[in-house]
């Protein structure tokens, strides 16, 4: 294997980490959302590293489901964003707060 | 040994690019970044023995997500939040995706030229198409199957989601 | 009509689910209120009628005199079994003649009659189930049922601040209750794991041998939820605002008996159960009854509502009662279970004359009471016969039963006695205040003039004679506890 | 026999309830007539029971009361001598109370209420008299306290009246509460509460404990017979009508504590220091009530400290250990003292129920019968020499003198001072009542005769009530020691000392005449200085037992309510619940609808985690 799997582990930690801080840190609904892409995408690159690691290929079929889920996911969400968008005139999450207690 | 040197390379590329593309305060540019990092990462994918899902990344991430996201981007004409004060001339905003371009052409440059594994082909261990399809199709028949219906639920909800949408805003035109 | 024709025929199911039935017919005849009334009057005399018959029938014995046992759960060894002996007997017949009273005094009640019937119907099941429960699930199961009915009487049909004392009457019973299940849960498993047979009974659980602490634990467990349900001096907030807040018909079965219900629990149950644990609690019990008889008098002498002034009367009352348990010999258990009976009977009269008042006067404010001898001289003399029971008068009720306990107290611990009996100087305090203040002094105007009526004489008169034959003549009452109280007693170790 | 014991005990029970439950729908004159007809037969009965209750009396048990366990306690009938005259008196001074009352409630319209209360009151009497157990006294001792709180609270309009009903009904409960510890503790230590088994077996018993016990039953006696801590009752309990005052307040239930004290006479004697108690006692009401009464503006608050004075006297016959002395003046005062009270409540109606005596005057004039009646019973409170009076109240110092040592020497000198100040006062109210003119405004037409002629008997048997016990030393054998068997305690004085004793008691009766005369003689409008305004308020033992009873135990009620009850116990559970509520509260704003928070909560959760399971790896 070309790299030894805990640097592998590393980079999509970064990664993760980076997605996290992309939803916690932005207001805008769109920019939540690429935090969440980002977060997948290191979950793909975990996945195709243990398939490499492990020399199997279950890994590598995960992260095609792995990808069909977040087509569909994106889909969904970026319609939601367009209904809120078009109900509030705004994507910022401060105004989406009616589900409160 | 040029592969774990062109590992590292890319990775150093895809964390740069996702940490400008998180740090954006306009979407569209974040999107750009990203898919730049996309692009590595599916490098990333090729040098661990995993080309499908290499080219699925470039298809599917690259290509369909993010443009979905800059179609709805560019559809709701959301404003970018940006600061007028920091704004720098026109061109300066393009360097930092300019170099990230010119890093990945290297690589893949690098990667189909130089190395002579790969000059027959692949490296050393990786999932041809042939193996991965019968995989695919042999053990996990059901799964995609599954899979596929996920995709027919998201496609109706989206259909739903939007179409609501028209409903409701007729009737809001014409109260 | 011989006690063994009773064996076969399961008399003791009959006398329990009655009311039941009659809540039924009471649920059915919803619409007319006529209906709900007089079907209610029906059932509760017929179970009165049923459990004179029983007492005047069975011969007295130290067991059981009925006993009914069939199995109902059997992976648990839960069982069906209904015991009664003199001492339940006694609350029985008073819980029918109680729960009469109580639906002739909430004649003309004309908010949804029916379910308020029902109500009271499901309350007697409960209660019967209380004082025949020998499986500790069974005693559980109607020690709850007992719960709900009330808390629907105090909340729906009460006062002003009736949600507040219900849910605080709840809240305060559930938390005992919840207690006593743990405890009983907990004891059925210890005695599974020691010999092998996993049953609720009450015989076969006396012979668990529990450790001193666990013994102690489970005693404390049992002795919450009875403690509150008496109530025991600090967890006696509950009673006045239930009884206050509460319909004539819920202070009635509050104050006659659901009180009572604790005392049996702890005779029937947390003593024999625990007999060293019990031993042990002795002076503590002892020390809160006479707190609870000086605080609850000093407290009724400056209330202004006369039915809080007789809530905190019963409340001395009991701890009066609880001194006798507490002295732990033949004549002051006696003497505590015969001013059970009394109490039950003078603190129903007191209830049902207060809400004679407050029909007349509209309120039950000691302030715009007064002078209602002029106006209603029979009522006023009827009241001021139960306020002179009340505060233990020699020859009516309370003071037999007061005097047994002095001197079964005095007996085995001379300061306790001593003490008590200066309680019963504060009785008088709160009582003649109380009686001053609403039936002698200047009159005030009660809007309805009118002297008692017909149905209210039918409801006093046996009241009046009950409570000065009981004062009189106890004898009767004396004798079916003789022989349950020594076996209880010999059980709890002390001679 | 027995059936006329059981009928003088149940008659006035029988009239009672009769009155009690259908009185209203009787005819108008019924009630009284059943009344008087009760309490008539019952002293007829008795009568006839007189004669077997010499020797060791008569005795039956109707039933068993109460009985549990080693405990028995029946309604028992016991007719001893002591029980027969003190029965007979309790009829006989009824009956005609009764009759007079039947007078006296002519225009009054809550009649049967009146007479039911007042049969009631007999009945709990005679059960005291005539019990022959504890219990059975103690149910007879209550119920009376019960009666007089109706009766005194009668006129119930005004709460002045209700309020000396309540005040003498919780008074005589404290009384009472040392007599039922007392009773517990024979029962204790004697197994029972039979009184002539416990006077039987009474010889065993150690010293102190005899003590405690007799100053229990001394305590109780207090309560109930008005005498000096319990006695503040007795002047408000004149706001009953005249005859309650005639019938309770002088003649029976006074006398309860002191017939309970010979009754358990074996029992107290045994101890010197409670018979000191009791004497000491006795003679320090006596002096307290005496002084107070000189004071008195109302006629029958003097008389109503009269009588504390005189049961004071028999509270000392009975400490200085003669029982007969104490129920020879105990009837010798019934007679005269009843007299005093009946005519006082003539006087009353014929100065239109004006009580005040600075107001009155000039009766003489009004009525001669009465006049006459109220100066005989006059003559035997001050103790005029050959009046009934005059000998019961000699033969009590006599015992006392007759004692020799100091302590007793000091207890007749103070007896002596206080028949003094008795013949003063009486002679004052005399002087006030009848001599002078009248000083009221309108004056009421005549009296009925029902309230006339029953004061005659009265006034015959106190002239010469002393035939009863008429001392050797004026020729007599004293019937009355010898009836009651108890011949211990004759006086064994010799001559010239009882002639100087006899001697004494009339120089002092005349002494208190003398000033009287002088002072009363002709009304002069004094103001009232500050000594009398003092005397008149029973030297302010009311404000006295108000600052150091009521106003504590009040504040004590005050503290257990407002401070123990709804600050500690309400509070806690109320304060439990508010914070309930408060962290609900507290809980509910975190959810506050922004999503970045919501996805906070993920983070802190998947911290939690990772920490607890690097936690795990590493431990």
């Amino acid at each position: 294997m070309i790299v030894p799997m805990e640097h592998l582990l590393i980079l999509s930690t970064i990664l993760f980490l980076l997605g996290l801080v992309c939803v916690l840190a932005h207001r805008n609904l769109i920019m939540i959302l690429i935090g969440v892409e980002i977060m997948l995408n290191a979950v793909g690159l975990t996945l195709v590293g243990a398939s490499a690691f492990w020399q199997q290929i279950d890994g590598q079929i995960m992260v095609l489901f792995l990808m069909a889920m977040t087509s569909a996911e994106v889909s969904i969400s970026l319609a939601m964003v367009v209904y809120l968008q078009r109900c509030k005139n705004s994507v910022d999450i401060r105004d989406f707060d009616e589900m409160r207690g | 040994m040029t592969a774990t040197l062109l590992f590292y390379i890319l990775g150093a590329i895809t964390v740069v690019a996702t940490l400008l593309a998180i740090i954006q305060r306009n979407p569209v540019h974040a999107v750009i970044y990203l898919v730049n990092s996309f692009f590595a990462l599916a490098l990333i994918f090729y040098l661990l023995g995993a080309p499908m899902i290499a080219a699925w990344e470039v298809i599917i991430y690259a290509g369909a997500i993010m443009v979905l996201f800059l179609f709805i981007i560019m559809m709701l004409e959301i404003s970018p939040s940006s600061d007028p004060v920091r704004s720098a001339p026109g061109w300066a905003q393009w360097v930092p995706i300019f170099i990230l371009a010119i890093a990945l052409a290297s690589c893949t440059l690098l990667l189909t030229g130089l190395d002579p594994v790969i000059a027959e082909g692949l490296p050393r261990w990786h999932a041809s198409p042939r193996d991965f399809g019968y995989a695919l199709f042999k053990e996990y028949a059901l799964a995609i199957e599954i899979v596929s219906f996920q995709l027919l639920f998201a496609a109706v909800g989206a259909f739903y989601v939007g179409r609501l949408e028209q409903k409701k805003s007729q009737r809001e035109g014409s109260s | 009509m011989t006690a063994d024709t009773f064996t076969q025929f399961p008399v003791l199911s009959l006398l329990l689910w009655l009311p039941l039935v009659g809540t039924l017919l009471c649920l059915v005849g919803y619409k007319s209120p006529q209906a709900g009334r007089w079907l209610a009057l029906g059932t509760t005399t017929v179970v009165f009628a049923l459990s004179l018959l029983l007492a005047f029938s069975l011969e007295r014995s130290a067991g059981w005199m009925l006993f009914e046992d069939y199995s109902w759960i059997e992976p648990f060894g839960i069982r069906y079994t209904l015991g009664m002996d003199g001492i339940s007997l006694l609350l029985i017949v008073l819980t029918a003649f109680l729960q009469l009273v109580a639906v002739l005094i909430s004649w003309d009640q004309e908010k949804s009659p029916g379910l308020f019937f029902a109500l009271i119907l499901i309350l007697e099941t409960g209660i019967i189930g209380v004082f025949l429960a020998l499986d500790l699930v069974l005693f559980y199961l109607f020690w709850e049922l007992m719960l709900i009915p009330m808390f629907f009487l105090i909340g729906v049909w009460g006062y002003k601040r009736r949600v507040y004392a219900a849910v605080k009457f709840f809240l305060f019973t559930l938390g005992g209750s919840l207690c006593l299940l743990l405890a009983v849960i907990s004891l059925f498993l210890l005695h599974g794991e020691q010999t092998g047979t996993y049953t609720f009974a009450l015989e076969a659980l006396k012979q668990t041998d529990l450790s001193f602490g666990q013994e102690m634990l489970f005693y404390l467990c049992f002795m919450a939820a009875f403690a509150i349900k008496v109530p025991l001096f600090p967890f006696h907030s509950w009673l006045p605002d239930a009884h206050t807040e509460a319909p004539v018909a819920g202070s009635v079965d509050l104050a006659g008996l659901l009180m009572k219900t604790g005392v049996y629990g702890m005779i029937r149950f947390a003593f024999p159960l625990f007999p060293s644990a019990a031993e042990k609690s002795l002076p503590i019990l002892a020390v809160l009854a006479l707190i609870g008889l000086f605080y609850a008098a000093w407290i009724a002498y400056l209330q202004t509502d006369i039915k809080r002034i007789v809530a905190y009367s019963s409340i001395s009352h009991l701890g009066f009662v609880i001194l006798g348990l507490a002295a732990w010999n033949q004549t002051a258990w006696e003497g505590s279970l015969l001013l059970m009976i009394n109490h039950g009977v003078t603190t129903g009269a007191l209830f049902v004359i207060i809400a004679m008042i407050q029909r007349r006067t509209g309120t039950r404010e000691i302030s715009q009471l007064g002078g209602l001898w002029k106006s209603q001289p029979n009522m006023s003399a009827f009241f001021l016969l139960f306020c002179m029971a009340s505060l233990g008068l020699p020859g009516l009720a309370n003071f037999a039963g007061e005097i047994l306990i002095l001197i079964g107290t005095f007996k085995s611990h001379a300061v306790w006695a001593a003490i008590a009996v200066a309680g019963v100087l504060f009785s008088a305090m709160y009582m003649l205040r109380m009686v001053q203040e609403t039936i002698w002094g200047p009159c005030c105007e009660p809007f309805d003039k009118q002297d008692l009526i017909s149905r209210e004489w039918l409801i006093l008169i046996p009241l009046a004679v009950l409570v000065v034959w009981l004062g009189c003549y106890p004898q009767p009452i004396l004798d079916p506890l003789r022989e349950p109280i020594s076996l209880l007693l010999r059980q709890g170790g002390q001679p | 026999m027995i059936l006329l014991l059981t009928l003088t005990l149940l008659l006035p029970l029988l009239g009672g309830i009769i009155n009690a439950c259908f009185g209203n729908h009787l005819p108008k004159p019924m009630p009284v007539i059943v009344a008087n007809g009760a309490v008539i037969g019952s002293f007829l009965a008795c009568l006839g029971c007189l004669s077997s209750a010499s020797g060791d009396g008569l005795r039956v048990t109707l039933f068993t009361w109460l009985s549990s366990g080693s405990f028995q306690a029946d309604v028992g009938l016991l007719l001893d001598p002591l029980a027969a005259i003190m029965a007979l008196m309790v009829t006989g001074v009824a009956s005609l109370i009764h009759l007079y009352a039947a007078g006296y409630m002519q225009d009054d319209s809550d009649q049967t209420r009146f007479f039911a209360l007042l049969n009631l009151f007999v009945f709990a009497m005679l059960t005291i008299v005539l019990a022959d157990n504890l219990l059975l006294m103690f149910l007879g001792w209550e119920g009376v306290g019960f009666c007089s709180y109706g009766l005194i609270g009668f006129w119930y309009r005004n709460t002045e009246n209700a309020a000396a009903g309540r005040k003498a009904f919780i008074v005589t409960r404290i009384g009472d509460l040392f007599f039922t510890v007392g009773l517990l503790w024979l029962f204790a230590l004697f197994g029972t509460i039979g009184i002539e088994a416990i006077n039987g077996q009474v010889a065993g018993l150690d010293p102190t404990t005899i003590t405690i016990i007799s100053l229990l039953l001394l305590g109780g006696a207090c309560g109930k017979s008005a005498q000096l801590p319990l006695m503040t009752w007795l002047p408000d309990a004149m706001a009953g009508p005249t005859p309650v005052s005639a019938l309770i307040h002088a003649a029976t239930m006074v006398t309860a504590g002191v017939y309970l004290l010979c009754r358990m006479f074996p029992l107290v004697s045994l101890s010197p220091i409670a018979m000191g108690v009791i004497a000491l006692v006795g003679v320090l009401t006596a002096l307290y009530a005496a002084t107070c009464a000189l004071a008195q503006r109302e006629i029958k608050r003097v008389l109503a400290y009269s009588t504390m004075s005189q049961v004071g006297y028999m509270f000392l016959a009975v400490g200085v250990g003669s029982v007969s002395a104490a129920m020879f003046h105990l009837l010798t005062h019934a007679f005269f003292k009843s007299l005093l009270f009946m005519a006082a409540g003539c006087v009353i109606n014929l100065a239109g129920h004006e009580n005040d005596i600075y107001l009155m005057g000039g009766m003489r004039q009004r009525s001669k019968l009465v006049a006459g009646l109220f100066m005989v019973g006059l003559l035997c409170l001050a103790g005029a020499p050959l009046t009934g009076g005059f000998f019961s109240k000699d033969l009590i110092l006599a015992t006392a003198f007759a004692k020799g040592d100091l302590f007793h020497q000091a207890i007749y000198v103070i007896g002596i001072v206080t028949a003094g100040i008795t013949s003063l006062y009486s002679f004052r109210l005399g002087y006030l009542v009848f001599a002078g003119d009248f000083r009221g405004e309108e004056l009421p037409d005549d009296l009925p005769g029902l309230m006339k002629w029953p004061l005659l008997p009265l006034a015959l048997f106190g002239l010469f009530g002393g035939l009863l016990n008429l001392p050797h030393l004026f020729g007599g054998y004293s019937w009355l020691s010898g009836w009651l068997n108890t011949d211990t305690d004759v006086l064994h004085l010799s001559l010239n000392s009882e002639y100087l004793l006899s001697g004494t008691a009339v120089g002092v009766f005349v002494f208190g005449w003398l000033i009287a005369h002088l002072r009363y003689r002709k009304f002069v409008r004094r103001e009232s200085g500050l000594i009398s305004a003092f005397l008149l308020a029973g030297w302010q033992f009311d404000a006295f037992y108000d600052r150091l009873l009521i106003r504590p135990f009040r504040g004590l009620c005050r503290f257990c309510w407002q401070g123990v009850e709804v600050g500690l116990v309400d509070g806690l559970i109320e304060g439990f619940a508010r914070t309930c509520i408060s962290w609900g509260q507290a809980l509910r704003k975190m959810t506050n609808g922004q999503i970045s928070n919501y996805l906070q909560g993920f983070i802190w959760g998947l911290l939690l985690i990772m920490g607890w399971f690097l936690l795990r790896a590493v431990a």
